[in-house]
């Protein structure tokens, strides 16, 4: 009854064959995003057929064999897929903001030469994404988490004549590699710690199945973990290897929203949720998930305070909102985190679409005036409210949503992994305090946004100014749909201490129940402390929000001198903590000169000096004896009797 | 009696095998040459073999030495202007000296061990020495005869082809 | 009484000399005419051994060399002439152009 | 005196000597008709001693399997001797191929060359079959004496009677030493008989040490040496291969160099087995020795002829290893692989012979640049040749060394045999270099001058079926060599 | 079955060779049609091997062909004994499905003696073809030493301006390997016939039987192994590699990369390691040592190439660094990776040289600095070079992954598990210098204005390559074909090499806490 559950990525996976043998042809904007959006929009059907039918389920696990891929010996994995509800639940997310998407970039893309090409991608991704979410053991997901890497690694160079554009797409892809190093590793140990207990398995039901071999807590699970993990960080832009996902924002914006905050980013999240049974039973590892998360949530958000271009503080808000869910999975909040997966999702993505909006407007405008300034400097925007409406209200309804204000979707999965992180077994008022800090942060940049773009006065270049329309419906469409759903998303997962009773939770729950136990809030029924926690998140989010209005309303000259002030930090944290400089500096520069050495010096120099120099040395002994043939005659007779009398006396004289 | 006979022979074959080498003229090469012959001659005497004897002053000192001789006459050589002797000079006398040395040494520690054969003295003297000669050359060494006669063809058409004038 | 190593010490010492001319002299001729003298010693050897062992086979060998001395002799004095017309000379120093 | 006579001829017995005798009765022959047939006119007598050649191959082959002992124990015509008899006919017969034209484009067309070659083949003959130190010192001198006389033969060639000289003194010298040897033999063992030394050993074991018999075996293999110019008494090679005329160059480098290593296996294997273990050290010091000057020499020599030379030398080395290992294997790998020899140098002389202009300057590594370009035939029977001398399969070349080396690893050499391969990895480079000349060099002259005469072809073709016959199924000669060993 | 099919697979382009010979140099037209008709007939008549069933079955020797060849009593004796297994098969395949791609991708590119060209690449798969089917050291290597002489004709004759340099050190390297394995060879002979055992010939076969001791094992393991590993070629021994193969015209290069090297590596799986299995302990360590110093040495090397075909050869470095850490996991999965990898990398690295072919064509330089932008002028070749790219990075989905993933899979459960963590590295690796050669060359602004105008791939050039691509992804989404053939021969020699026992049937999973969890097992065979 699940057996049509291949039909959700398959559709795309048409899609993007289809418009990328075709699309040249065709050349018709109009039927290939119709196109590409319509399949996108069939698998969404699939997937919802799918979601309603496990919602009434009493069975929530339901695995599907399509055939056998790789048979050698003890390995035998097959094509199979795997319905459970948090695989259900990404696939609603992926196909229905993917939908949303690709209508969007109907209109956003319109006119770019490359367009069909830009679907064809957009439909890659979107199959990878469904690959990654439903594969049924881990190398089908890893085909999906490296097929994502793939399309972001395409669709960030989608401009491929901008080099800059390329540098961010090869290193987006290759500090992917750098995780897919420890996804791999972890899989190759996990598989043989697992073997060698008789279960050579990569399934993942089989998996949580037979976890409990493993000793808890042991040298095997926790280095296992700990390389998942590192995948994860890699996938999901988190502290160290976060560093890609600002300059992926030389895509197109749509991409970002798909890509770079709906949800390959939040593939590390689902893939954590997809083993948090493995994952639970190593401590330390998810000590150090919760704690980088923790961090990676405060840093990002710093940078975000100082970012002037649109998409780069939305990106960085978006590394901070990761942190955040990392910081739930460590914390043993899984469901949490993924509802805050989820909800980030509708926010984010509205939030992107929305900059992508205004971008459009303004590069429309800068077009109309034959201007070359950047459209997406906040610098140059402001007082847009009015040019653009509909962008304006549902960009506020979701900065409003992350900014974690009640009352909408991102309040309660942001209150909630809070209130995890500082009471669960695992928790600590650390990870907390950071955590809250964050928050109070990502109201005040977000705000920042909002005011810099859509109030005051308008500063973009007078030729331009009077020309930023609102976007067509292709665009407003989508952000209607995701601001409402950013305003909703939230309630499906109301705490019961707001009087909800969390259907969010218990529908993940056959997911997550058997480690529940293992981490469960400390303080069972401490109301009073989860009170006192909510309001003073809720009291720092306000803070931010009045601080941004302060600083960039009431008195729009404070943040130059606040920056003249602090001229340093500024720095620093404009310059995203030096982090890029540094990594070129401990790795990429070394390997460079390495590889040049190992070149110049050994193989030119060593190897091939060896080699050649034996020829050289077999040539000069040569050489040597050629002058014994001096072409005298007596010489040769004095070299005969030389031998005559060495040989003879030799064997005299012994 | 016989030890001296055999030592003044052997000093003045030595001697003039010495001058052989020594002599800056070739003509006085070639007549100290003779000189070596014909002491080796007296010595093949003692040996009792006069035919020996004979054959070494027909062949050597007849033959082969006038031919020599005719040929440095033709090529009018006349006494070595320049050094007679190559660089080689110094480490020939080493060498030389050490063959000497290690043939000295083999003859001194071996030994001819195959002694008792059927020709004595006696023998030879009754049948005479020609005679041996003639049957061991024409019953058992029949066939190396005849090659050396092929040699001998073979050294004519060499000289013949590769002297004459005109061909 | 004289033994058979006193034959063979002297053929000894007329091969050493003999060897010593060839190695040393550059006149052709002179060289040739060590040779003989080597083959001389080994003829004195051969006819010494002959009469020790008691057989003629050694004599008969000595036949053989006297022929083999006879017929290089020719060929060797032959090519000697050839060169010298050539070369106006029979040096074995002017023997150099095939050399390396 | 009657009896005598009876004696001596109930000692005769001609089927032993049937081949040599054919052979010399011939070269008369021809001598005759060469003298009374017009000055410069020598085709007819190359075809004719062409026709005594193949004559003579046949009579020799009756002698196969039915070895004739004769003359007092002088001579025996076993499969040994007759192996190496056709060898040695093979090689004349290539040789006399490519000489017609040569001879006339060097300007002295003299028939008595033919004859002389004929002549040097039944002293090889002799060599093979000779049992007797003496008969094998006669036909050693009838071989040398005529291999100076050709080596010399171009007379108002400065060269050729450079190596007609060399040749000849150093020979002389070197048959003083050998002479000296069979002198103290016959000193220790009575004899000359080689089965006579062996007896006279086997009874006496005492003598082994007998510092004569020692010597003496030394010395006499020293002449040998010389003649198969094993270092240190190679000396002589380079020179007299590169003066004398290609032809002979070729045939100095396969015939007589087998007859020699016929000799020398006679006479070390049946009459110095005593000497086994000290005789295989000193080939195995030597064998090495003669591969390292052979091939590294090799590596910097500009000329052709000279660089062939060395190779030669190098072979030689290899035959050599084939004696060290002094079991059945080796020594029929040395038979197998002086056939082989004789094929793959022949014919990679025969290619030089066509090449060359007259005095043969050009025949040098640059002056074949682009050579298979030009003449593409040519250029792939070289390449040919030169793959079998390097020893790769599917040639000639390639069986041989694997027979020898497996003599040598068999007897437990293996790291003669490693060695050997080293040395025959050096070779590369030089064998290389010729190619690279031939193929990756653009061409600087048309090679117009080159033309090919059906002799030289026919020698040709016979030496390129010949090198991948044996590279391919040398089984049968494989079998030939096996039962020709001694 | 068919007896001599093998034979005659082997010996069609020998005799196509002669016949070329017959045919006039100027008709340069006939030349090609005439060889690319012969190789493609090769390539049908081996065709029935890839699809005979036996071979999922029993991993021996099939199409088996015995005929005495060389028989010189108790000296030796040699046969020509052929036949393939699971094993060889797919390098035979391999070969045979090479060659015409090979020969296409020369159609325009050789401007000089084309006759030699084409006679040259015959011999050269005759040879080829041979040393995959050999059963017979001898035979094996016979035909192994005939591979070196076409291949150093195709470098020396046609090859860049380097050429003669590269010949000679591509024959010399090779040479004196395979002389000390030739060494090796015989005394192995000789030291089995001593101990008394019955041979065959040379058939390996009876060699398996011997049981050496340790130090005999040592040493003939060290010859075999040192001749294999110039071939493969394994870290320090590769220089040779580089030269070869940028001074080699593209035919030269493709067949290099696709069979010449898989030689080596074939060599270990076929010879060295199951004949003295006793000295694989011994060596296991230091071979796997360079093998993963090759894998990363290689990459990084590459990396800063600036000529696209020296690129790729380092590249190929760290490929089949991949394939020997696999072999020498001594498991199932490590030697199926290899294995696989062996073929991945034949069709990927060679279809990376066709790639650097075609822009040489156009160009006639190979360096990145003097391309960029070029994916504006030729998408189509953008295209088909980004796929190529990632099969060769390992993208899961292409072949590449599968071959990696097995072969560290493998290393993982074999001793290997730290040098195949540090092996893994080269998956970072492998991503850095493809994707930067990729973006130097393909994307960007058109810097160098002699790049204006070129053309996008013809329709040959893109005929020849679609044929690979088939294979990148059916090898990634479905190399069950492949293991399905392979796994019996597999097993038959890892037990020869003396691995532990390997488990071939499927393991069943645990019994499930969800009892109905695997109710939907039930395969749909969807749309693969």
């Amino acid at each position: 009854m699940y057996s049509n559950l291949w039909l959700i990525p398959f559709f795309p996976l048409v899609g993007a064959i289809i418009n990328g043998l075709m699309g040249k042809k065709i050349r018709n904007e109009k039927i290939i995003g119709g196109f590409g959006t319509l399949l996108m929009f069939l698998s969404f059907l699939v997937a919802v057929q799918n979601f309603v039918h496990l919602l009434s389920d009493s069975e929530k696990v339901h695995q599907l064999v399509i055939a056998k891929w790789i048979t050698v010996g003890q390995l035998n994995i097959n094509w199979e897929f795997l319905l459970d509800p948090l695989s259900a639940v990404m696939i609603m997310v992926v196909t229905g903001v993917g939908t949303l998407i690709h209508l969007y970039s109907i209109g956003y893309m319109h006119g770019e030469v490359g367009f069909y090409r830009f679907f064809s991608y957009m439909n890659l991704f979107a199959f990878s994404m469904l690959m990654l979410v439903l594969g049924g053991n881990a190398l089908v997901m890893f085909i999906g988490w490296e097929g994502v890497g793939l399309c972001s690694y395409l669709l960030i160079g989608y401009y491929f004549e901008k080099k800059s554009a390329g540098d961010a797409a090869k290193k987006a892809f290759v500090v992917n590699r750098i995780g897919d190093f420890g996804f791999l590793c972890g899989l190759l140990t996990l598989f043989w710690s697992l073997g060698s207990k008789g279960v050579w398995t990569l399934n993942f039901v089989e998996i949580a199945n037979s976890v409990h071999l493993l000793e808890a807590g042991g040298v095997i699970v926790t280095i296992v973990t700990l390389c998942f993990f590192l995948g994860a960080t890699g996938k999901s832009a988190q502290i160290p290897l976060f560093t890609w996902l600002p300059d992926a924002m030389e895509g197109p914006t749509p991409v970002s929203a798909l890509i770079h905050a709906a949800t390959m980013v939040t593939a590390g999240v689902y893939m954590i949720g997809r083993m948090n049974g493995l994952f639970a039973m190593a401590p330390a590892t998810m000590m150090t998930i919760a704690i980088i998360g923790a961090l990676t949530a405060f840093f990002a958000a710093t940078i975000g305070l100082a970012q002037n271009d649109i998409k780069r503080v939305l990106a960085y808000s978006t590394v901070s909102q990761l942190g955040y869910m990392f910081l739930a999975m460590g914390v043993g909040a899984f469901s949490a985190g993924v509802f805050h997966l989820m909800t980030h999702a509708f926010f984010k993505a509205c939030l992107f679409l929305g900059s992508g909006s205004v971008i459009h407007g303004m590069h429309h405008a800068y077009h109309h005036a034959h201007l070359h300034d950047d459209p997406q400097d906040m610098r140059n925007m402001g007082g847009l409210r009015k040019k653009m409406p509909i962008t304006f209200i549902t960009f506020l309804v979701s900065t409003i949503a992350i900014a974690g204000v009640p009352l909408f979707s991102g309040f309660f999965s942001k209150d909630e992994i809070l209130w995890w992180a500082f009471g669960s077994t695992r928790g600590h008022w650390l990870l907390w305090v950071l955590g809250a800090a964050a928050a109070g942060m990502t109201a005040f940049y977000m705000f920042r946004l909002v005011f810099m773009t859509f109030f005051g006065e308008q500063k973009t270049h007078p030729k331009a100014k009077d020309h930023i329309p609102e976007s067509p419906a292709t665009i407003t469409i989508p952000l209607i749909v995701l601001g409402f759903l950013a305003l909703v998303g939230g309630y499906i997962g109301v705490p019961k201490l707001l009087g909800g009773m969390n259907r969010f939770e218990h529908f993940l729950a056959p997911v997550f129940e058997h480690n529940q136990e293992l981490h469960h809030i400390a303080a069972h029924g401490a109301h009073s402390t989860e009170w006192t926690l909510m309001i003073v998140s809720v009291v720092i989010a306000f803070i931010g929000i009045f601080g941004a209005w302060f600083m960039y309303m009431k008195n729009p000259e404070l943040p130059a001198r606040f920056t003249a002030r602090f001229a340093f930090a500024y720095r620093v944290i404009f310059n995203k903590w030096y982090i890029d400089e540094l990594y070129d500096f401990v790795f990429v520069n070394p390997c460079k000169k390495i590889g040049t050495f190992l070149w110049r010096a050994i193989d030119v120099w060593i190897v091939d000096g060896v080699v050649n120099g034996i020829a050289w040395l077999v040539k000069g002994i040569g050489n040597g004896l050629r002058y014994t043939q001096s072409g005298y005659l007596y010489n040769y007779a004095v070299v005969m009797v030389i031998g005559v009398i060495v040989i003879v006396g030799f064997y005299v004289f012994d | 009696m016989e030890l001296i006979i055999f030592y003044l022979t052997a000093a003045v074959a030595i001697v003039s095998a010495f001058f052989v080498v020594k002599s800056r003229n070739p003509v006085n090469s070639a007549l100290n040459l003779v000189t070596t012959f014909i002491c080796l001659a007296v010595l093949y005497v003692m040996l009792e073999a006069p035919f020996m004897a004979a054959i070494q002053i027909m062949v050597y000192a007849g033959a082969i030495m006038v031919l020599i001789i005719f040929v440095i006459m033709l090529l009018n050589l006349g006494i070595a202007t320049k050094s007679r002797y190559t660089h080689a000079l110094p480490i020939g006398g080493i060498l030389s000296v050490l063959m000497l040395l290690v043939a000295g040494y083999f003859v001194r520690h071996g030994e001819a061990t195959a002694t008792g054969g059927e020709i004595t003295s006696e023998v030879i003297n009754s049948i005479g020495h020609t005679e041996l000669i003639g049957r061991a050359m024409f019953v058992d060494f029949l066939l190396p005869f005849e090659i050396a006669s092929i040699l001998l063809l073979v050294a004519i058409i060499g000289a013949v082809v590769l002297s004459k004038r005109k061909v | 009484m004289v033994t058979v190593n006193h034959y063979l010490i002297l053929s000894a010492i007329l091969f050493a000399i003999g060897t010593f001319g060839v190695l040393t002299r550059k006149n052709a001729i002179v060289v040739f005419m060590c040779i003989e003298v080597m083959l001389n010693s080994v003829n004195l050897t051969f006819v010494a051994l002959s009469r020790h062992v008691g057989n003629m086979d050694g004599q008969i060998f000595v036949f053989f060399v006297m022929t083999v001395a006879a017929a290089e002799a020719a060929v060797g004095l032959a090519l000697m002439i050839a060169f010298f017309r050539n070369r106006e000379s029979v040096d074995v120093d002017d023997f150099r152009m095939l050399k390396w | 005196m009657e009896n005598l006579v009876q004696e001596a001829i109930q000692n005769v017995n001609l089927q032993a000597i049937m081949p040599s005798l054919v052979l010399c009765v011939c070269a008369m022959v021809l001598l005759l008709i060469g003298v009374f047939s017009k000055r410069g006119s020598t085709s007819h007598v190359a075809w004719l001693s062409i026709a005594a050649l193949i004559i003579t191959g046949a009579v020799s082959l009756c002698a196969w399997n039915n070895p004739q002992a004769g003359f007092a124990g002088a001579v025996l015509l076993d499969n040994f001797a007759t192996f190496f008899s056709m060898i040695c006919l093979i090689a004349a017969g290539l040789t006399i191929l490519m000489s017609d034209n040569y001879l006339k484009r060097e300007e002295f067309p003299v028939s008595e060359y033919y004859p002389l070659i004929l002549f040097t083949t039944a002293g090889a003959m002799w060599m093979a079959s000779g049992t007797d130190l003496m008969t094998i010192f006669l036909g050693l001198e009838v071989l040398s004496v005529s291999l100076y006389i050709l080596a010399g033969y171009f007379r108002d060639q400065v060269k050729s009677n450079e190596a007609g000289l060399k040749y000849f003194f150093l020979g002389a010298f070197s048959t003083g030493f050998l002479l000296y040897g069979v002198a103290l033999l016959y000193g220790v063992t009575g004899t000359t008989k080689i089965d006579g030394i062996a007896a006279y050993m086997l009874a006496h074991p005492a003598q082994l040490h007998n510092l004569m018999f020692i010597a003496g075996g030394l010395l006499l293999l020293v002449g040998f040496l010389f003649k198969v110019a094993a270092a240190p008494f190679h000396m002589w090679t380079p020179d007299v291969y590169q003066g004398a005329p290609t032809p002979i160059t070729a045939f100095m480098s396969a015939g007589p160099k087998a007859a020699a290593f016929a000799a020398f296996i006679r006479i070390t294997i049946l009459g110095l087995d005593g000497m086994h273990l000290e005789l295989a050290n000193l080939f195995w010091v030597l064998a090495v020795l003669t591969m390292i000057v052979g091939n590294f020499i090799a590596l910097c020599q500009k000329d052709l002829k000279r660089l062939l030379a060395y190779s030669s030398i190098a072979h030689a080395g290899y035959a050599l290893v084939g004696l060290v290992a002094w079991n059945e294997v080796g020594l029929s790998a040395i038979l197998f692989y002086m056939m082989v020899y004789t094929f793959m140098n022949m014919g990679a002389f025969a290619v030089l012979v066509l090449v060359g202009k007259k005095g043969e300057e050009n025949l040098t590594l640059d002056g074949i640049a682009g050579l298979g370009y030009k003449k593409p035939v040519l250029g792939i029977a070289l390449c040919i040749f030169l793959f079998s001398l390097m020893g790769l399969p599917p040639t000639a070349g390639f069986t041989g060394k694997f027979f020898i080396f497996a003599g040598a690893i068999k007897a437990g050499y293996i790291w003669l045999a490693v060695l050997g391969i080293l040395n025959s990895a050096v070779s590369l480079f030089y064998y290389l270099r010729i190619m690279v000349q031939m193929y990756f060099r653009d061409p600087q002259e048309d090679f117009s001058w080159v033309s090919i005469n059906v002799p030289v072809a026919i020698s040709i073709v016979i030496s390129v079926v010949g090198v991948l016959y044996l590279g391919i199924i040398p089984g049968s000669l494989m079998q030939l060599a096996k039962l020709a060993g001694l | 079955m068919a007896e001599n099919l093998l034979t005659i697979m082997t010996f069609l382009p020998l005799v196509g060779m002669l016949l070329l010979l017959l045919i006039p140099k100027t008709n340069e037209g006939l030349l090609k049609g005439f060889t690319l008709a012969f190789t493609l007939v090769t390539f049908v008549v081996s065709l029935p091997l890839a699809f005979n069933d036996v071979f999922t079955t029993s991993g021996d020797m099939h199409y088996r062909q015995f005929v005495e060849w060389i028989n010189v009593g108790d000296f030796f004796q040699m046969n020509y004994n052929v036949g393939v297994d699971g094993i060889s098969l797919w390098l035979v395949m391999l070969t045979t499905f090479i060659m015409p791609i090979a020969v296409l991708s020369t159609w325009n590119a050789i401007d000089k003696n084309t006759k030699g060209f084409m006679a040259m690449l015959l011999l050269l798969e005759t040879g080829m073809l041979g040393a995959f089917v050999s059963l017979d050291l001898f035979l094996f290597y016979i035909f192994w030493e005939l591979m070196l002489i076409p291949m150093y004709f195709l470098i020396g004759i046609w090859g860049g301006k380097n050429r003669i340099y590269a010949a000679v050190k591509f024959f010399i390297y090779t040479a004196v390997g395979s002389l000390l394995m030739l060494v090796a060879i015989i005394f192995l002979y000789y030291y089995a016939a001593q101990s008394g055992v019955v041979l065959n010939g040379f058939d390996i076969a009876e060699f398996y039987k011997l049981d050496l001791p340790y130090n005999a094992q040592f040493w003939l393991f060290l010859a075999f192994g040192f001749s294999f590993a110039i071939k493969v070629p394994m870290f320090p021994l590769h220089t040779w590699l580089p030269d070869a193969h940028t001074e080699a015209p593209t035919a030269g290069s493709v067949i290099l990369a696709a069979v010449l090297l898989k030689m080596g590596t074939y060599g270990y799986v076929r010879f060295a390691m199951p004949l003295f299995p006793e000295a694989l302990p011994t060596f296991i360590p230091w071979l796997s040592l360079l093998a993963v110093i090759g894998i990363i040495y290689g990459s990084l090397v590459a990396m800063m190439q600036e000529d696209v075909k020296k690129l790729v050869a380092y590249s190929s470095v760290a490929h089949l660094g991949f394939v020997m850490l696999g072999v020498f996991a001594l498991n199932l999965q490590g030697l199926a990776g290899g294995m696989i990898q062996m073929i991945n990398h034949g069709i990927s690295t060679g279809a990376l040289f066709l790639i650097v072919g075609f822009i040489y064509e156009r160009r006639h330089t190979r360096l990145i600095t003097e391309f960029g932008g070029l994916a504006h002028k030729m998408p189509i070749f953008a295209t088909i070079f980004m796929i190529v790219t990632f099969s060769s990075i390992g993208l899961p989905g292409t072949n590449g992954f599968v071959g990696e993933f097995l072969a560290l899979m493998g290393a993982f459960q074999g001793g290997l598990r730290w040098y195949a963590v540090f092996a893994t590295t080269g998956v970072i690796l492998a991503a850095v210098y493809m994707l930067w050669m990729y973006q130097r060359v393909m994307l960007g602004k058109i810097t160098n204005p002699a790049n204006e105008n070129l053309k996008d791939l013809s329709a040959r050039e893109i005929i020849l390559m679609l044929p690979l691509l088939l294979f990148v992804f059916w090898i990634g989404l479905y190399p069950n074909t492949f293991f399905d053939k392979m796994n019996p021969a597999m097993e038959k020699v890892l037990a020869q090499m003396g691995a532990p026992h390997q488990v071939v049937e499927i393991q069943q999973p645990m019994a499930p806490a969800h009892a109905s969890a695997h109710g939907e097992h039930a395969p749909a065979e969807g749309h693969h």
